[in-house]
């Protein structure tokens, strides 16, 4: 009998792409075997700085990377499983940010929680580890585990603040829906893989365009389940039930991972799977997403007006703005595509100074996210403030913030693809959720703060992060170009796979 | 003979108990074991599919739906015994702190 | 759908190749009847051997009454307990108190389906002729039978757990969980010791696992002995045999999971554990002692090979009584250690050595080079592997509350 | 001899899931997803996935159900639900009203159409002409190891998480935290 | 100067100004109102210089810049001003450090003045940009400034006031955004050209979109620049953000940025769509009528002086809007002056009514009586305002308002007539509000008020000076403005492909031609 290993023909690996995946998942599972043997001897601002050094890592791997997708072109690894091409390399830079930032909050929250340091932030990297395989995915399968990955850490990132029953309590209602939700995007697949005979998004599409499965039952019921799937990820409405429970509930760094990194790999899910794969049959999703996204634009700024607590408030507002992205996602176009990759970067970097200041300003125990706590924040900490409040201005999309190019891009996409009212009505929607902004902004400088307001400790973690997202956002918005020019590029790649089996 | 759309037909039910069990039931638990119904149905319409196509994808899903499955039930068994451990006896209905 | 599936169901036999007619129901049906018939029995006398070979090493006499030597000691304790009155309690769940014991039994039969007890394998895959067919001298010989074996000795843990849960009372209900989280514990080791065997035989077939292994070529030695020692030890453990009989352990937990059975229920179970015992010891012989595989020293081809078979299986049987004999029974907290940081580690281990030098040879690589690199990349990971158990061992007592770190 | 199988499986399937969606005791839910499991390890058999339904057999039934109970168990939640008390009025009657149209959909869309063009990857083999190589593992593996190894690698991942989130979870607080918390909920 | 770097300058050095007050000390606040006053007088002269500069007889673009910005867009920094935009520029320089200085904030100087320098930047940005995104960056930028100014420095309602008005505004432009892409994608489109958002080559390109689609999009910026003006009946946020806003909040918001919509009006809808603006004339023109009469007729109701003021300004703005929608020479050029007269004199009756309110602590009419006794030079002055803003012969408001009556007489006669009695209702409310505050016996609340301090007096003189002298002599005003808005009828024209109606040779049933023409456009879209 022949040895069992030379029996199978490995397929062709190319090694470079993987290795942002291999750094940010080595990193965790060293994080883990370095606490384990030496944890009491660390100082506690060991992990924090390992995650940050390993979204560092990731980011400069992907610069390689990059160079050789300019090169060689878009081509897939793995017997056609892995796709290198800069939209998975964009997706890419932009988790290992959000990892990097999600760190930074979380070094001086967890001292002041108690919580399990390491474990925080191994499953933080995990996570993203997840995500970025999501990006990359040119097989459903992959996807699906790259998704499963994320979800599971965040699932447990969510329920591991062991003293507030509202953490557990978002952590069981998040993963019931999430679970529930994975087993739709699961049969969707299964049906997919019955409609076209294959799980790979090249073969797909090749399948799509050589035979008109259209009007195939398998096929638009297999699509449709992927879309339920995928649009709890991203909270659409009407899978965004989940949302405004969890974002309240869960611990505010892990919420500003969840708003800006699982949203971006969610929708880098999206794309892949509905642009790539199902590119030639998008009149039969097109009115889908149109749907769900008038449906989030409508939903998430009309209940955000109603809310008292900060974290719901931008809980609904990141459906609005995922409603914004799938306006993107509508269009079909390579110009759509762009313009949510740079709405995600634009939301990524919001979201998170967002949530940092919210970790900031909840005190110990993370209950002050009232939106009273908030009053006269300009009066106690006006950097803060001033800060805050360019990132809720850039959510609204005032000009010279990045928020205004994203919706800027989205709104330039859906004209593009003749969808008038679809521009006009997100308008409209993002007049609505401006005044939500608003209400957080009056409170924090026009309201006169509490007279016995404890005196805010801003650690330096927090305070680091927040400086960057709001340089970034500013400088985005002063001068968008270089990553209207990354995102540009990235469309480019998406439907242009080489196929290497 | 039983043809393949017998399997789908059944996988088709068996998701939809599934999902309907997970809608009206409060038990965290059983909500969980009604995930698991839905994957199970999952499992089926791959292998089925498999087998009509030929190929063997089919069934190497299934081997991962199924590694999934266990790395979930583990994750969110260990959450309601956070839970319960605060709060004995606690049902879906129970977790109402979060409302708004 | 093609057509030719209906046999293929329950298992693969040369028996089927030639489609099935009533000849092959036939021998099917005797052969399933000879291996319960031979298990039923096989039970009645290892009770007696246990029993009777204990009493030896601890110079008592052991049953003696009943017929000669007591032989028939068994059958006696079984008709009393079969008309005994059946006791339910009042605070069980009727239903899943009356199906444990069954959820106990049948697993342990089942198993013994896939073990090849006999055949021919000198040069051949072990088929004999009955009856002018041509056939295995096992129940099935499905594809996947080591799985099926797994499989079941995971299903048997149903059986304890619910035998415990469903009394209604709280010391089995604790037996039961300690129980299960034994069988499920030690599944891990017993998996792992298993694939190295895997590894050498490339199949999950146990008629295939005892063809790989010739006359005297065991996987006992192609494997290096210790996945065989790693086996035999989960598989004490697996059948809460002593010395890892926490489930019953007396002193602790009354008579453990079952002590609120009586009367056939209770002989379920006691017919179970034994069964399993049988069984278990069936398939380490198969697995690492070659099965039927030894010299020819008869005529008839096949019946060497059962004759080999059963002294092997004696030779474990009796391994299992004087290990119950001699050993004291462990702690609860070293059952775990031993099976999470010895067994899992060390089998783990194994299996990896065990491929590298499989794949070494595949390269051309100076195997015995590879296996000593491999040797000493597992020995430096079993240094990391103590420092972090002596790192969570003193977190432990400065924090005895803390998870890790 | 198929058709008997599967019309025998399909009962206990469906009767397995209508246990869980209706049994009163999780323990009860528990066993009923055992039989259904079961029966769907048949179907396994059926379909010639045999790897498969052992596997089902050792993960779900041997590991997944056993954690489930062994939860019921540790935590004694094993009281029975009161079914009769619908939480919101109609939800029910809703949930199997979308149910039921889910599924009339579902069958439609199945019976209307047509699966994929075939694979190029060989799945059967003749029992008569392959009795030695009779199984997919073989496929399973070759494929598992080349194809999806970066899916198979991923599921490490996936490991990880549920080792470290239950270790997470199960972590204990400072006793004086737990009083006070008791203390703050009642 | 090198001339094109001129206008970069003008707008950015309020900017440069509030950096640097950002950077002052808290602890050393007294030089925070000389910077900001230097840095806006300083801007103010330059724009002096630039209308002193500015070549008369041009109808062109002036002292352009041109640079890529974002070339994937299409987008470009472009700013170049004409007679039309010239004379907002030079009203926003000069009424910003009249503003400052005018008034001090109660708390908070540094941040106000901050505020104060960015809407100065946001305005002449407004008002010289030439590229549809530059434009609307600035347009809603303004907002947050003028936010902040009313929520914080702002009177008793003034969160509800500041919030009102910033979603009002937002509202519009969200729409005018959604229309501005539109415009620039669908041209690129039709002209198969690079997608570009520079007005000139828009403008020039204005003829090949579809009718109907250019009217679509005509609305879309409508509705934004009807917001911002406002037109009825979309002005409702207009007199709780006079009346909350600090004294200074209102100076600006009347002088200025109510000045962005009708610029909007003209720069973007006329010049961009000269059909589609010609198809909705007689609806603005109407809603502009409407907002005459109604400013009037409420202003009349009022108890409040401010708010009194500020409904004069709906008024007064719908005369604007007529005179625009006259679209002829006469009737536009009277709306942009009107648009400086306005400027000035609303912006001087804010200040006086802030000053009175500074003595007083009161907006109530019925609480201030006699204060010509008390007060004779404010009261003088009130009265030069008020009569400029009544439209008397030899003041500034006359020139505009006849200029709009005329050429609104020529477009439509009746809505002429009817907009006639505005005027009249106008010299009705004011006289009679100046009456019951400043005739009479003054009660002892009143008997005390101080008069104008020089300060104040000096703030006032250059107002009352310009009010005066615009009247007497807008020729400078006017030769500058008529070449540009000259060529912007001769484009207008030149796009629709028509000759249009001047006040000379049409004289009668001007009416009935203009229905003419819309039935030859009818058929010309036949085809």
């Amino acid at each position: 009998m022949l040895p069992i290993l030379a029996q199978a023909e490995i397929p062709e690996i190319h090694w470079l792409p993987l290795i942002p995946h291999l750094v940010m998942a080595g990193a965790a599972v060293v994080l883990l075997t370095i606490v384990s043997l030496v944890g009491s001897r660390l100082p506690p601002w060991f992990a924090s700085a390992w995650t940050v050094a390993a979204g560092l890592g990731v980011l400069a791997t992907a610069i390689p990377v990059s160079i050789r997708v300019s090169q060689l072109g878009p081509h897939s690894t793995i017997a056609g499983s892995i796709g290198v091409d800069h939209f998975s390399v964009f997706i890419v830079i932009l988790l290992a940010g959000t990892v990097v930032l999600t760190a930074l909050i979380a070094d001086g929250f967890l001292q002041r929680e108690g919580l399990d340091g390491p474990a925080f932030y191994v499953l933080l990297m995990l996570s993203a580890a997840g995500g970025m395989t999501m990006a990359v995915a040119n097989n459903l399968i992959v996807l699906f585990l790259g998704l499963e990955i994320l979800s599971l850490a965040v699932y447990v990132l969510v329920a591991m603040h062991l003293r507030r029953a509202e953490s557990q309590e978002a952590g069981i209602k998040y993963f019931v829906l999430g679970a529930f939700a994975s087993a739709f995007l699961l049969y969707g697949i299964a049906l997919v893989y019955g409609a076209t005979g294959s799980l790979n998004l090249i073969d797909i599409e090749n399948i799509l365009r050589n035979d008109n499965l259209g009007d195939n039952g398998l096929l638009l019921a297999g699509m449709a389940m992927l879309l339920v799937g995928l649009g709890f990820k991203v909270a659409a409405v009407p899978f965004h039930a989940w949302t405004p429970d969890v974002y309240q509930g869960a611990p505010s760094p892990v919420v500003s991972y969840m708003a800006a990194g699982v949203k971006a790999a969610g929708f880098a899910a999206l794309l892949r799977v509905f642009f790539a794969g199902f590119g030639e049959v998008a009149d039969d999703w097109q009115p889908v997403v149109f749907g769900l996204a008038i449906a989030s634009l409508a939903v998430g700024s009309m209940l955000a007006i109603v809310q008292t607590d900060v974290k719901r408030i931008l809980a609904y507002s990141s459906i609005s703005h995922a409603g914004f992205i799938l306006v993107g996602v509508q269009a079909a176009t390579d110009d759509g595509v762009a313009s949510v990759l740079f709405y995600l970067a634009a939301y990524a970097a919001m979201a998170i100074g967002s949530f940092a200041v919210i970790t900031v300003v909840s005190g110990p125990g993370d209950e002050g996210t009232g939106i009273d706590s908030l009053r006269g924040l300009a009066a106690r900490r006006p950097l803060l403030a001033a800060a805050f409040t360019v990132l809720l201005l850039s959510q609204a999309g005032i000009p010279f913030t990045a928020g205004f190019w994203a919706k800027f891009e989205v709104i330039t996409a859906a004209v593009d693809a003749r969808s008038f009212w679809l521009a006009v009505i997100a308008m409209l929607a993002a007049v609505v959720a401006a005044f939500l902004y608003l209400r957080i902004v009056v409170a924090m400088f026009l309201d006169a703060p509490e007279p016995d307001a404890p005196r805010l400790r801003i650690p330096r973690g927090p305070a680091v992060a927040v400086a960057i997202v709001v340089l970034f956002t500013l400088a985005v918005g002063v001068y968008p170009e270089p990553i209207l020019d990354l995102a540009d590029d990235a469309l480019l790649s998406l439907r242009l796979h080489v196929p290497t089996h | 003979m039983v043809t393949a759309t017998w399997y789908l037909i059944l996988a088709a039910g068996l998701f939809t108990i599934g999902a309907v069990g997970l809608l009206v039931r409060r038990n965290p638990l059983i909500m969980f074991m009604c995930v698991e119904l839905m994957l199970n149905a999952v499992n089926l319409t791959f292998i089925t599919f498999g087998r009509e196509l030929n190929d063997i994808g089919g069934q190497v899903s299934v081997f991962f739906v199924l590694v999934v499955a266990a790395a979930e039930v583990v994750v969110g068994l260990a959450i309601v015994v956070a839970i319960n451990r605060r709060r004995p006896q606690a049902t879906a209905d129970d977790l109402s702190a979060l409302r708004g | 759908m093609s057509a030719a599936l209906g046999p293929t169901v329950f298992g693969i036999d040369p028996l089927y190749v030639g489609g099935v007619g009533l000849a092959e129901v036939l021998i099917t049906l005797l052969k399933v009847g000879v291996a319960f018939a031979v298990l039923l029995v096989a039970v009645m006398l290892m009770i007696w051997f246990e029993r009777k070979l204990i009493s030896d090493m601890q110079n008592r006499i052991g049953p003696n009454l009943a017929g000669p030597f007591g032989i028939f000691q068994t059958l006696a304790d079984g008709i009393k307990l079969f008309f005994k009155e059946d006791l339910i309690p009042e605070q069980s769940d009727r239903l899943v108190f009356k199906l444990a014991p069954y959820l106990s039994l049948v697993p342990a039969f089942l198993v013994f389906a896939v073990v090849p007890v006999g055949g021919d394998f000198s040069g051949g895959d072990g088929r004999v002729t009955l009856f002018g067919h041509e056939t295995f001298l096992q129940v099935s010989d499905p594809p996947v039978g080591i799985l099926l074996v797994l499989a079941m000795s995971s299903v048997a843990v149903y059986g304890v757990m619910l035998a415990g849960w469903s009394s209604g009372s709280k010391y089995p209900l604790l037996a039961s969980v300690r129980a299960s989280a034994q069988m499920v514990s030690y599944e891990a080791a017993l998996g792992l010791s298993l694939a190295a065997v895997l590894l050498k035989s490339g199949s999950l077939s146990t008629n295939q696992i005892v063809a790989e292994q010739s006359v005297w070529n065991w996987n006992l030695w192609v494997t290096w002995v210790v996945p065989m020692v790693i086996f035999l030890i989960a598989a004490t453990a697996e059948l809460n045999r002593p010395p890892f009989d926490l489930v019953e352990a007396e002193q602790e937990l009354v008579g453990g999971f079952h002590t609120e059975y009586s009367s056939i229920r209770f002989a379920l179970f006691f017919l179970a554990e034994f069964m399993n015992t049988i069984t278990m010891s069936a398939i380490i012989v198969t697995l690492f002692l070659g099965g039927p595989n030894g010299p020819d020293f008869t005529t008839v081809g096949w019946l060497s090979g059962l004759l080999w078979f059963f002294i092997k299986l004696m030779l474990f049987l009796f391994a299992f009584v004087w290990l119950r004999a001699t050993l004291p029974r462990f702690r609860y907290d070293q059952l775990m250690d031993l099976g999470w940081k010895l067994l899992i580690p060390l089998s783990l281990g194994w299996l990896l050595v065990l491929a590298s030098y499989d794949v070494a040879g595949d390269r051309g690589w100076n195997r015995a080079a590879a296996v000593i690199v491999m040797l000493a990349i597992m020995a430096a990971l079993a240094g990391l592997l103590a420092l972090a158990l002596r790192a969570a061992r003193q977190r432990r007592e400065l924090d005895p509350q803390g998870g890790f770190a | 001899m198929e058709t008997a199988v599967f019309i025998v499986c399909a009962a206990i399937v469906l009767a397995g899931a209508l246990g869980v969606v209706l049994a009163r005791n999780p323990v009860h839910a528990a066993l009923s997803l055992v039989g259904t499991l079961f029966g769907m390890a048949v179907l396994f058999l059926n379909l010639e996935a045999h790897f498969l339904a052992a596997v089902q057999i050792i993960v779900y039934a041997g590991a997944i159900v056993v954690l489930f109970l062994f939860v019921i168990m540790l935590l004694g939640v094993d009281r029975l639900e009161d079914l009769s008390v619908e939480p919101i009025t109609g939800q029910r009657t809703l949930a199997i009203l979308v149910g039921l149209g889910t599924f009339v959909l579902a069958v439609a869309f199945l019976l209307s159409s047509s699966i994929g063009p075939t694979g190029p990857k060989i799945l059967t083999l003749d029992i008569t002409e392959n009795f030695d190589q009779y199984s997919n593992l073989r496929q399973i593996a070759d494929v598992l190891f080349t194809d999806y190894v970066y899916a198979f690698e991923a599921t490490a991942a996936l490991l990880t998480i549920s080792v470290v989130g239950a270790v997470v979870m199960s972590r204990r607080m400072a006793r004086s935290d737990e009083a006070q918390e008791s203390a703050g909920d009642d | 100067m090198d001339g094109s770097m001129v206008l970069p300058v003008i707008i950015f050095l309020p900017l440069v100004g509030a950096a640097a007050i950002a950077l002052i000390a808290p602890s050393r606040s007294m030089v925070l109102k000389p910077v900001a006053v230097a840095t806006s007088a300083a801007t103010g002269a330059l724009t002096l210089w630039l209308m002193a500069a500015f070549e008369a007889g041009d109808g062109g673009f002036q002292f352009t810049q041109f640079a890529e910005w974002i070339g994937s867009a299409g987008i470009s920094w472009h700013v170049g001003v004409d007679g039309i935009s010239l004379f907002l520029v030079v009203l926003t320089g000069f009424l910003f450090p009249i503003a400052i200085v005018a008034c001090d904030p109660p708390h908070d100087a540094k941040a106000y003045y901050i505020w104060m320098l960015v809407l100065e930047t946001g305005c002449l940005g407004v008002f010289l940009a030439l590229d549809l995104v530059l434009f609307f960056l600035f347009f809603e930028v303004v907002l947050i400034p003028m936010y902040f100014l009313i929520g914080k420095w702002g009177h008793e309602n003034r969160k509800y006031a500041a919030t009102k008005f910033f979603l009002f505004t937002m509202l519009g432009s969200a729409l005018m955004l959604v229309g501005m892409l539109a415009l620039a994608l669908l041209t690129a489109r039709e002209t198969g050209g690079a997608v570009t958002f520079n007005l000139v080559e828009l403008a020039n390109s204005a003829g090949e979109l579809p009718t109907i689609t250019a009217r679509w999009i005509f609305l879309s910026f409508a509705l934004a620049f009807a917001v911002k003006v406002p037109i009825f009946p979309v002005h409702t946020w207009l007199p709780d953000a006079h009346t909350e806003a600090p004294t200074a909040g209102s100076v600006i918001l009347a002088g200025v940025l109510l000045k962005l919509g009708t610029y909007g009006l003209v720069r973007f809808g006329l010049y961009l769509f000269p059909e589609a603006s010609r198809y909705f004339a007689p609806l603005l023109f109407t809603l502009g009528v409407i907002g005459i009469l109604y400013g009037a007729v409420v202003a009349t109701m009022q108890r409040d002086l401010k708010r009194l003021v500020a409904y004069s300004s709906v008024a007064h703005l719908g005369f604007i809007v007529l005179g625009i929608f006259s679209i002829n020479t006469e009737g536009i050029e009277g709306g942009l002056l009107q648009m400086v007269n306005h400027g000035l004199s609303t912006g001087a009756l804010f200040l006086l009514v802030g000053f009175i309110y500074e003595r007083r602590h009161t907006r109530q009419i019925s609480e201030m009586i006699g204060l010509q006794k008390a007060a004779p030079v404010l009261a003088a002055v009130f009265t030069v305002v008020m009569l400029s803003s009544v439209g008397l012969p030899g003041l500034n408001g006359f020139v505009g308002e006849f200029l709009i009556l005329a050429g609104a007489f020529v477009a439509h006669r009746w809505w002429a007539v009817v907009a006639a009695a505005g005027v009249i209702l106008a010299a009705l409310y004011l006289l009679w509000a100046y009456q019951r505050v400043f005739h009479g016996t003054p009660d002892d609340a009143n008997r005390s008020m101080p008069d104008l301090n020089w300060q104040e007096k000096l703030v006032m003189a250059p107002l009352v000076g310009l009010i005066v002298f615009l009247g007497v002599y807008p020729k400078p005003v006017i030769e500058r403005m008529e070449p540009a808005v000259n060529a912007l009828i001769e484009h207008m024209e030149e796009v629709e492909g028509i000759e249009s109606p001047t006040v000379g040779d049409r004289p009668e049933g001007s009416f009935e031609e203009l229905r003419e023409l819309k039935a030859h456009y009818g058929e010309e879209e036949g085809h």
